[in-house]
């Protein structure tokens, strides 16, 4: 269940193109998993912009009852994130946490690899961490349009058995996508199941590559959402349902993790003829 | 001094001024995690349709300036399982519902209704004949009064006279005051002003509309001066006529705002986005407003910007 | 790779896409101490009447969630004293110029047009006839195809067929579309698009209108989606039809959303009240943004929304 | 000329219920005259405000071309003077001015009696300081709701040969208003111009006891004020001009000093019938 907390920015850092903020606050680390996103009020008390922000959680520690912290990893994108990385120690932020469906856990100890694109590697360490305490094996592969924009690769290499990094423009690790050197991996590692967090395309990609190679993958979702906590219906994609239906699903309640295979991918930005509910003919 | 919170609309009986906005709150389960959804004045659910109904593509909403587009174009599971699911659970909640109701046709207006009318948790219909996310602005009825007038009376037939019936209106029509009259004359209990008001943005990379559906209906604080003006123009014409207002409510401000233009009680929409508690928030704060300045009721402020000498 | 800013309305050939809207520049004196007014496309005046006019009663603005609300009412000299000053300014100057007319019936604005029609520094005419400041919204021609076209026609008899004759919409009509329709028809060379959209707010003190016309015209950011809906629709119903876009425009890149919706030019309305030297500012931003996207003209990303594949 | 500047926020200083802000920008003092005003946008770059406030100057110096200094002082009111009394030094703060028309000054040495009401006093120093400079005597009656809303007394009183202060609630000085106590001072002093600065029922009252007698007052008003630069029309009053007519003149450029005699006090907020182009029959 999540929380609506007044949270207090406990730090604020650079972390190449990115910033690691640290908030503490009531009761909103509770029940945190790894793939649970916040979603935070941005510009202050007399501001243009309506909606919330959302943010992978990086990490969450319960401490007190009155003092859990929650720790994001932000992308100065546009207005509302750059006043939120613009914000000092010690501002107060609105927080509602956690938020989504996290990702789901094998119950047997499987071989997993963890695909981040971007700041998608916020949870992966956090990820990690929880499928090693199952007895996984770790594997990873980050991808980035360039070195800045990796995220966390020393910790994360500390957790994974491979390792393995690709930048868009070559700057560091192998020069190309997540995907190209995904089915290498996938065959050392034996993978059986893949996590998967970053921008649309890539996840597309990595549902593709994992069903080829025959493991289950788990993605991440990034939709535009305007509430986050699932009244309004604008986060929607198309999702295969156990009944073999597709539905527009809300992918900030229902996901944002859903199995691969379960998306639809080409159809995502659309609505499929054959969804529960698609107009008929002449359309809505 | 207390004030006295409660309102009505028409022979509807609320406990509070502040509901919230179809579409802008689901069925209340999701709110009711963040505040106590049977301490509001009630919950208005999202538009149900006949059948079940997928909505337009994505993207569904851009963010604009003190205010956001959507284009969601009434998703929604059907009224057979909106009845069994979401009714049941407001139900049980004991949740104060208004059930709000869409469709392609006058028959399908009346056939929601029917399908709601009897069901014991049901307090009152909206009939939301002003979307504006179809793919045929003649479908949005509100925009003739002939069209809104027959929808409206078709609804008034099916459900008994005791079932309060608000139409839903849009603000983009010429003449609102001839919309409001001429469902007032098709059996309407009131009217909700306003629905939100068609727009477009384009992306800044591609050039092209931003929103799936091209258009979709502009709502938030950047709308807040149109629809209070609607209510006041309504209100100035139809002394009597019961008003649920909204359109851009943030604070209990601004709910004073639209009380006094003329509204009955208001509804809030766009602001749940940006704080999930603002129904609960307003009350009190509108109840903090009213105390200032000395109101011992919701009632008593209502409409007071038409009264010559306060 | 230069960009050519070179755009044209009709007939009237423009150095630059980026002109004053009415009402927010005068005649363009105050702003010629922060940038040269010769160098932006060029000056729309503030609408003139036949008579000296005092326009409405005090406060005349009220700020909103990112807009404003204005309750001028028309203020000005009278026609005669506008020649006199104004355009015998803005002829030594050499600005372009545009003269934005008003009348409270069909025959005063003939009377006006014919009062400018042939001074020499008079390159266009946009026609008021959406001005929503006014005590009756019969008034408001624009409301209604009828009286909008009989306007239109009037002054298109004249004034001579080489002056283009502009017609300034309001976005407070059901068909925009229609309206659009009716000007052309009755001789229009382009529209202007969109005036303020009719609002109100309450001060929060008294509870009564802010404003002392009680009513006033929404403009600023908070109503450019409903300007870039309208000059899309426009633009998809009349592909060339001339469309000088208005209505929240702050930057260069807001500029661009306007001329991609299908405006040949824009005006800069409100945003000049927050920053003196936003119409030269917007014309260098829009020039880069252009120029960012390849673009080789203005003309070349005019209506580019509607193109199915870029 | 006004001049639209970026300038720097050199001070920001909290004095009693307002505070002092220090400007440095290029060009934006010269031809400074005590009356005028500058006009500053507000929030940042992402803001609902599109209105610039508008303040009087309290004192401007101009030092080389780069380097003038504007000094304002600054009632934090709603959210765009909020907004500006919470910028920290350093800030850069987009302003124009010297705007309006200034105090009148007397071509001879006459007594001459400023009062100022509130952060009305703000041009006041600056004013007697040309008076006196003029050779005219310079009296001064301040006065506030409460002590903390008085500014600059210290200095004034330096400067003033007469100086009396009221309050609204007796906290220091006269309990009372400005007026109650013009007409001993006025006697006393032998004024021949008042000048008074501060709420327009202060100004109201001011012009009328001035006018009682015999004394010349100028009066700078206060209206909203959309642009401050004299283009949209929203800041009129109504004045009668040297033929006798009354206009509904721009207080932005031809105010916000106006002759009290020439205002139409209690038609403010009105258009009179007699007014120039006013409303025949039926209205606009
Ligand atoms: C489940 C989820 C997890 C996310 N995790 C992270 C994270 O860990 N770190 C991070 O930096 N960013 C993350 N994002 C993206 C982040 O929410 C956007 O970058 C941010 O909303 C952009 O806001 P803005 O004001 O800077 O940009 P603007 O483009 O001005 O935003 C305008 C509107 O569009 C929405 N929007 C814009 N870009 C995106 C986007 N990529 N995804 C969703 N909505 C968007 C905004 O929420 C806002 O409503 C996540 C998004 C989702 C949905
Ligand atoms: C010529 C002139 C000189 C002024 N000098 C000073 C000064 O030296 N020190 C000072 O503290 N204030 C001064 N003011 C008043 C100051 O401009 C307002 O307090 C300020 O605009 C309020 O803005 P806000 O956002 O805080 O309040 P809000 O009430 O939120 O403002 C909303 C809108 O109303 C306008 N507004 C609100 N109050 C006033 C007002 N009293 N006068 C004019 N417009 C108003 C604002 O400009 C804005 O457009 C002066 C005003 C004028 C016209
Ligand atoms: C995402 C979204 C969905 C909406 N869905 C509906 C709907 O289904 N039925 C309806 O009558 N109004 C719908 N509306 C309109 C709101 O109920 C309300 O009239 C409008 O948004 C103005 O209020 P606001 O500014 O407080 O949001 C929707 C609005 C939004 C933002
Ligand atoms: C203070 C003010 C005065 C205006 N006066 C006129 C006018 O005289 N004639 C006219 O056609 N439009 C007038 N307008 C409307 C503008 O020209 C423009 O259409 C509208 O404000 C939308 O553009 P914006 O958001 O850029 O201001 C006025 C607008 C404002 C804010
Ligand atoms: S963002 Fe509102 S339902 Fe998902
Ligand atoms: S404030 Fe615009 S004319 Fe005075």
């Amino acid at each position: 269940m999540a929380v609506q907390v007044k949270a207090t920015l406990l730090s604020n850092r650079r972390v190449g193109s990115y910033h690691h903020l640290v908030l503490s606050g009531a009761g909103f680390a509770s029940g945190v998993r790894p793939g649970h996103f916040a979603a935070i009020a941005v510009g202050g008390d007399n501001t243009p912009m309506v909606l919330r922000r959302a943010f992978s959680i990086h990490r969450a520690t319960e401490m007190t009852a009155k003092g859990s912290v929650v720790e994001l990893v932000v992308s100065a994108h546009g207005p509302g994130t750059q006043w939120l990385v613009a914000q000092p120690v010690g501002a107060i932020l609105d927080v509602v946490a956690p938020l989504g469906r996290p990702f789901a856990l094998p119950r047997d100890p499987v071989n997993c690899l963890l695909v981040a694109g971007g700041y998608g590697s916020a949870p992966m360490a956090y990820l990690a961490e929880e499928l090693i305490a199952r007895g996984c094996q770790v594997d990873m592969i980050f991808g980035a349009s360039t070195e800045s924009k990796l995220f966390d690769t020393l910790e994360c290499k500390r957790l994974a058995r491979y390792f393995e990094i690709t930048t868009d423009d070559g700057s560091i690790g192998t020069k190309g996508r997540v995907s190209d050197v995904m089915p290498e991996m996938m065959k050392r590692a034996e993978t059986a199941v893949v996590y998967a967090c970053g921008p649309m395309p890539m996840l597309q990609a990595v549902a593709k590559v994992s069903a080829q190679l025959g493991a289950i993958s788990q993605t991440a979702v990034e939709e535009s959402m305007a509430c986050g906590i699932g009244v309004c219906m604008t986060c929607v994609l198309p999702v295969i349902g156990d009944d073999g239906v597709t539905r527009m699903v809300r992918s900030c309640v229902d996901g944002p993790v859903f199995r691969g295979d379960r998306v639809r991918w080409d159809a995502v930005g659309t609505v499929p003829s054959d969804a529960y509910g698609a107009p008929q003919s002449g359309g809505h | 001094m207390t004030v006295s919170m409660s309102t009505s609309l028409g022979n509807l009986q609320l406990r509070g001024p502040v509901l919230t906005a179809s579409g802008c709150a689901a069925a209340g389960k999701e709110l009711d995690q963040f505040f106590d959804i049977t301490e509001i004045g009630g919950i208005v659910t999202k538009s149900i349709m006949l059948e079940p109904r997928s909505g337009r593509p994505t993207p569904r909403m851009a963010e604009t300036p003190s205010g956001m587009l959507n284009s969601i174009g009434l998703q929604g599971p059907g009224v057979d399982s909106f009845v069994a699911n979401d009714l049941a659970w407001l139900e049980q909640r004991g949740a104060t519902t208004i059930v709000s109701i869409a469709g392609n046709n006058t028959e399908e207006f009346s056939r929601v209704a029917a399908r709601v009318r009897d069901h014991s948790a049901v307090k009152g219909i909206e009939v939301n004949i002003s979307c504006p996310n179809v793919s045929n602005r003649g479908l949005v009825f509100a925009c003739q009064p002939e069209s809104a007038a027959d929808v409206v009376a078709a609804v008034r037939r099916t459900v008994p006279s005791s079932m309060p019936v608000i139409a839903k209106l849009s603000p983009d029509v010429t003449d609102i005051v001839a919309i409001a009259h001429a469902v007032r004359d098709a059996g309407a209990d009131g009217v909700s002003l306003i629905n939100t008001v068609l727009g477009m943005v384009l992306d800044p990379q591609t050039l092209r509309p931003k929103l799936g559906g091209k258009t979709g209906g502009l709502s938030g604080p950047a709308i807040r001066p149109i629809a209070i003006r609607c209510v006041y123009q309504i209100r100035a014409a139809m002394p009597d006529f019961p008003i649920l207002g909204m359109g851009g409510i943030r604070s209990g401000l601004d709910a004073l705002e639209f009380i006094a233009a003329g509204a009955n009680a208001v509804s809030i929409g766009t602001a749940i986005f940006g704080d999930p508690s603002a129904p609960m928030r307003i009350t009190r704060e509108l109840e903090e407003e009213l105390q200032k300045r000395g109101f011992s009721s919701v009632k008593e402020a209502c409409g007071i910007a038409h009264r010559v000498e306060r």
